[in-house]
């Protein structure tokens, strides 16, 4: 990959580098983090970014080599940046759904077997 | 990898099939997920193990074993993987008429859920 | 100088991956695992990404592709069981 | 020689023309049959003088050449003139069928399996190879089978047939075992072969055995002791019946067997010792139980298994002369006895008894019938002037001239005496017990002469025994020189057809038998009324014994196997490929080459690691059935990695999306069952199927590490180098999906298309299926979501489409771009309600999986356009902006089937799953 000069290569390492030590933050705070809440800010915040940076990086590197498609990178990081809030914000609601039922979340069915009958719309 | 990667079927396989044993329907789908898991690698395995040669045969080069991957195992086993998710969806679909049915999720009916 | 530090950003993301895992298999709430599932599904596109720069190869840009525009669906799905109790109303 | 086939031909095709017009008039039915019969004779009669003159006729034709199974039809002397009698006497039994049947019984029916049966039997004497003879002889068994049953609404008739199938298809199975040995000693199952053969098959050292099986299939065709006992019972069957298979013909089949084969077979210690002892036995046991029946065929039955046991005889003692008088014994008694059954027939007809003990004095009512019966019985004693008498004193001439073992030599001659005194003792019963001593017992009815036609057959007959009994040498003496000149193989001895051959100790014989064959009828009579004689037949209940112990067996094995738990079964399954896989493993040794040592690398080895944690966590958690959803996630997802590592892009991007597929579907599912699997109650079977699995899985990993480390012989160096010239993609896989094995492929996408239908057959209409989750919550709009929907369907339609364009190049293709396209729907559904899904009965998607199905056929035909076979593919390019080059073959037109059958059926199932909905009320 020598066909890459040396500033834009400096750039691609120095954007890799970056990302991945966020997506690494990210999930350490996953792992480490005292609770739920806590703990959702290290994937939709740290790692999406991180993975924003590899993705650019990737992109530069693509365009610095010749004979390699491109500009895919823009398309992945667009469908990230839309689903990744998303996910994010519905397992808030469904955190929250729990906490408010007090229900640990391997048991459900056990409680639901003898709880209120369905309604179901439709 | 190749010796990594035999143990992994194996596990997989021996998971899947204790699995499958179990007298629940649920337990049952898992266990052939696992199982249909073990098989697809192992036919894709048949095609030995070639990191980085992805069988396209781009402009300029010429296709070989040497240079790319088995295409043959890859093959089967794509159409294999769409196949056991059919089974899969079509396993769930008799889980939940047979559990309607006899009010229990037995694999052989009756006996309650159990739960 | 990029081929210098690609193990390291590799090995990094190896890391990250890891460490969802073990919040998945830690739990405690099912939240919590799902979040670490979603997780280790970005983490692999970071290193589909990687990968391919390190292969100089665009055949893995398509999984990565798929994982950033459909990946986040079984998150949700999961995370829709959870809180109402039925996937599609 | 056409003819030949054609002659076979007929009856089937008077057969199926009967089968398929199942409501002719009994008139009709009887006339179809009956013009098969005579075109069959006029054909053989064709075929006479060519048959005099010592030619072989031939027809063959290969069937399986592998097997040396051809069918060859081969018409010597004996094959002219069993068809002869096969087709003469079934001319007769279909005229007297006619007025036999009575308005209820079904005639289309009886004429079908008869005429059936004729073919068969015509079959068994015409074939040229013995494998056909014994598909033919197998072919009768089942015919005769149908025939005794055919009044299946008897108890007695059924099992009559039951027990003649079972006898006669097992001795058909030890026949057919014979025939493959001598087939493999003579080198071909062609008939001439074996014939010529004979040297060379007496002296190999399978001989003894190969005798022994075929000479079991022919004693018990012919009801030979001790395998006698099935005859009796088949008169159950209508008397037309009776007279034709089970005296005429097909209990022939068994000595003509022996005849056939007496060139290739006969001449030797074994033959004289497994034959003759038999015939002997059978001679004089059916004589003797013949005279204590109390029914009239049955009293006939065993009689023709006494001359049968007769023919077998002559056929042992292996002179040339017995062999002329064994043939012309065959078609003596075909006369005699099919009469006699016709006329018992007649009396059952008429008088609605064929009890002796009730019919008795007839002769005032029926005396035609009566003087054709007493002519034919005679003759069946024996009776000079009375064409039985002939092959009797020939008969008796040759046990007479017995050369063997002392033993023997006494035993045989007196044999034959005993036998002929109870011969004439039945025949006697026959007459005076029906037509004269005193009146008829309570018959509801009062006998008379049956109609003209009904009686013609038996006249005919009677009247071939007279001839033949006065005038042998001119009427059956050619028929006979054929026959032996057949049996022989060449020229027939010298022998004379007359009626006195002057005082002789045969003669001698005669009269003793004849005289102490009255004797002993009206001393039975006087002394111990045979009136009174009840016998239950022994044969039928060993058999009876031997099934109810058979059937026993069978249920005692299948309870032990079948508890009707699906687990156990499964148990089973697994450890029976446990065993059948690990013995040869242990055995041979799995035989490991040297490991490549492939570099797995950080993702390699991090792969691995996911994939081993989502095992175990599926293991640990299997019981919280929504956990082990997530872990068998993880497990998905490392798998994926595996395939990308190990280049195959394809594979890795349908993984992904049926990993998510499977999580929607799962989902969907899971709210329908219980939340978590019950604790083991038996910790004992969960250790158990551990071990078990545990052994599977071992096994599995050894051999895959065997095959690992072993050089590959891979064809796929053939697809590489052409996937681009002749598959004109670049993409490998694709090119196979699509092109090399596109016809696999229209099969798997038809199972996905089936299995997609099947789902939804099974889930329309659900409603209340219980639920156990959580009452759906009142849903609060999820705006983010939707949104997100809304955007990224355009753009999931965009991507699908591209990654189908490119598939024949680059990863992609029908398969993924389906499940693309379908997820992106499905997200549509999670955002909006299940209204996304399209129509509430699926049929949409079931339109779209028909379509792709059309469009998939059509491409493959397609090709036949660009002058190719079926599937392969052409490929003129087309560019297209963005995408780049895309091969506008026959195969993207095959593509497009699978796209739309995957996207079809996924969202199928997805739509089906997700109407279900849980009953009011549910727990």
């Amino acid at each position: 990959m020598n066909a890459l000069p040396l500033w834009l290569d400096a750039i691609i390492a120095a954007l890799l580098v970056v990302g991945a030590a966020f997506a690494l933050v990210g999930a350490y705070g996953l792992a480490k983090l005292g609770d739920f809440m806590k703990r959702l800010h290290g994937p939709t915040k740290a790692t999406t970014l991180g993975v924003g940076c590899v993705l650019l990086a990737s992109l530069l590197w693509f365009l610095g080599t010749p004979g390699t498609p491109h500009g895919r990178e823009i398309l992945i990081a667009a469908f990230l940046f839309v689903t990744a809030p998303v996910s994010g914000h519905l397992l808030v609601v469904a955190a929250m759904r729990m906490d408010q039922a007090a229900r640990p979340a391997p048991t459900e069915g056990r409680s639901s077997t003898r709880s209120v009958p369905a309604r179901d719309e439709t | 990898m190749e010796l990594a990667l035999s143990i992994a079927i194996g596990l997989l396989i021996a998971a899947g099939t204790w699995l499958a044993l179990r007298a629940r329907t649920f337990d049952l789908v898992l266990g052939l997920t696992l199982l249909s898991y073990a098989v697809n690698l192992a036919i894709f395995a048949m095609g030995r193990l070639a990191p980085g040669k992805p069988p396209l045969v781009r402009e300029g080069t010429a296709g070989a074993l040497a240079t790319h991957a088995d295409p043959l195992p890859q093959a089967l086993v794509l159409t294999a993987i769409v196949i056991s998710f059919a089974m899969t969806a079509l396993l769930l679909a008799i889980a939940v008429r047979s559990r309607a049915a006899n009010r229990s999720d037995h694999v052989d009916g009756g006996g309650g859920d159990g739960a | 100088m990029t081929a210098a530090v690609l193990p390291f950003v590799v090995g990094a993301l190896a890391l990250a991956m890891l460490l969802s895992l073990l919040r998945l298999l830690r739990g405690p709430g099912i939240a919590d695992r799902v979040l670490a599932l979603d997780t280790l599904y970005v983490c692999t596109l970071a290193l589909l990404v990687v990968l391919g720069i390190q292969w100089r190869d665009g055949v893995y840009f398509e999984a990565a592709l798929l994982i950033g525009l459909l990946g986040f669906i079984g998150t949700v799905a999961l995370g829709r069981y959870v809180e109402r109790g039925k996937v599609i109303g | 020689m056409t003819a030949l086939p054609l002659l076979l031909a007929l009856p089937f095709v008077a057969a199926l023309a009967l089968a398929a017009l199942p409501r002719l008039s009994r008139t009709a039915a009887a006339l179809v049959a009956g013009a098969a019969t005579l075109g069959g004779l006029a054909l053989l009669g064709g075929m006479a003088g060519a048959v005099a003159d010592g030619e072989v006729l031939r027809f063959k034709l290969d069937w399986l050449p592998s097997l040396g199974l051809a069918f060859s039809l081969r018409v010597d002397g004996l094959a002219w003139m069993f068809a002869a009698i096969v087709l003469g006497i079934g001319a007769l039994v279909v005229l007297y069928a006619r007025w036999y049947l009575a308005d209820e019984d079904p005639p289309a029916r009886f004429f079908a399996m008869l005429s059936l049966f004729m073919g068969a039997m015509l079959g068994v004497t015409l074939a040229g190879n013995l494998l056909l003879l014994v598909v033919f002889w197998e072919l009768t068994s089942i015919s005769s089978f149908l025939l005794i049953g055919f009044w299946h609404r008897r108890a007695d008739a059924r099992a009559g047939a039951r027990m003649a199938l079972t006898i006669t298809g097992m001795g058909g199975l030890c026949l057919l075992a014979g025939v493959l040995l001598i087939g493999r000693i003579a080198g071909s199952f062609e008939l001439d072969v074996v014939l010529a053969a004979g040297e060379a098959i007496r002296a190999h050292a399978l001989y003894e055995p190969a005798l022994a099986l075929v000479l079991l299939g022919a004693f018990t065709k012919s009801a030979q002791f001790p395998f006698h006992s099935w005859l009796p019972h088949a008169m159950a069957a209508p008397t037309p019946v009776s007279a034709y298979l089970h005296s005429a013909t097909m209990v022939k089949a068994g000595v003509f067997l022996i005849a056939r084969l007496h060139p290739a077979l006969a001449g030797s210690e074994a033959w004289f010792w497994m034959v003759v002892p038999v015939g002997l036995a059978t001679l004089v046991v059916g004589a003797a139980l013949a005279l204590v029946q109390q029914d009239l065929k049955g009293l006939l039955a065993y009689s023709t298994i006494s001359h049968l046991g007769l023919i077998t005889l002559l056929f042992g003692l292996d002179t040339e002369l017995a062999v002329v008088a064994g043939v012309f014994h065959i078609l003596n008694h075909a006369t005699f006895k099919a009469s006699l059954f016709m006329a018992a027939g007649i009396i059952d007809h008429e008088t609605g008894s064929r009890d002796f003990r009730r019919l008795n004095g007839l002769w005032k009512h029926m005396p035609v019938t009566g003087a054709l019966a007493i002519v034919a019985s005679l003759a069946m004693a024996g009776v000079p002037l009375l064409n039985g008498f002939l092959s009797k004193e020939m008969f008796l001439a040759e046990t007479l001239a017995t050369e063997s073992h002392a033993l023997m030599e006494f035993l045989v001659p007196a044999g034959a005496l005993v036998a002929g005194i109870f011969a004439v003792a039945y025949s006697l019963r026959f007459v005076h017990d029906v037509f004269f001593n005193g009146e008829p017992v309570g018959l509801d009815r009062v006998p008379h002469e049956p109609p003209r036609f009904m009686r013609v057959p038996v006249e005919v007959l009677v009247v071939l025994c007279l001839v033949v009994g006065m005038f042998p040498q001119h009427t059956i003496g050619p028929l006979l020189a054929l026959g032996v000149q057949g049996v022989l193989q060449g020229p027939a001895p010298e022998y004379k057809l007359a009626i006195w051959h002057g005082f002789n100790l045969p003669l001698a014989l005669s009269a003793i038998g004849l005289v102490g064959g009255v004797a002993l009828y009206f001393g039975l009579q006087r002394g111990i009324n045979l009136h009174r004689i009840e016998r239950a037949s022994t044969g039928k209940r060993v058999f009876d014994a031997l099934v109810r112990r058979l059937v026993d067996l069978a249920r005692r094995v299948t309870r032990a196997l079948e508890n009707g738990s699906l687990q156990r079964y499964l148990l089973l399954l697994v450890l029976a490929a446990v065993v059948l896989g690990g013995a040869p493993l242990l055995e041979a040794g799995p035989g490991f080459g040297d490991p490549p040592g492939t570099p797995a690398g950080i993702a390699g080895w991090l792969a691995l690691a996911l994939l081993v944690a989502g095992v175990l966590a599926v293991l640990r958690w299997y019981r919280e059935r929504l956990l082990a959803v997530i872990a068998v996630g993880v497990v998905g997802l490392a798998v994926s990695l595996l395939f990308v590592l190990l280049s195959a892009p394809d594979l890795a991007l349908t993984q992904l999306l049926v990993e998510v597929a499977s999580v929607l579907l799962i989902l969907l599912a899971l709210r329908f069952l219980p939340q978590q699997s019950p604790p083991e109650r038996r910790r004992g079977r969960a250790w158990l199927h551990g071990v078990v699995a545990g052994a599977f899985g071992a096994g599995v990993a050894t051999a895959v590490y065997a095959v690992l480390t072993r050089p590959t012989r891979s064809i796929s160096d053939y697809f590489l180098r052409t996937t681009v010239p002749e598959g004109g993609g670049a993409n490998a896989v694709n090119v196979i999906i699509v092109d090399y094995r596109g016809f696999d492929t229209l099969g798997e996408i038809a199972v996905f298309g089936i299995a997609g239908l099947l789902l939804h057959a099974l889930l329309r209409g659900r409603a209340g299926v219980p639920g156990t989750l959580v009452p759906p919550q009142p849903a609060r709009p999820a705006f983010l979501l939707q949104v997100s929907a809304q955007v990224l369907l355009p753009l999931a339609i965009a991507v699908s489409l591209y990654l189908f364009l490119r598939g024949h190049n680059a990863p992609g293709g029908g398969f993924i771009a389906g499940l693309v396209l379908a997820l992106g729907v499905a997200l549509q559904a999670l955002a909006a309600g299940r209204e996304a899904l399209g129509a509430p009965d699926g049929r949409t998607w079931q339109a779209w999986i028909a379509w792709g199905l059309v469009v998939a056929t059509l491409g493959g035909i397609g090709s036949f356009l660009f002058g190719h076979p079926f599937l392969t593919s052409s490929t003129p390019y087309v560019d297209l902006p963005l995408v780049g080059a895309v091969p506008f073959a026959s195969a993207t037109v095959f593509d497009t089937g699978v796209y739309l059958v995957v996207a079809g059926a996924t969202l199928l199932m997805l739509a089906m799953l997700a109407r279900v909905h849980a009953q009011a009320g549910d727990r």
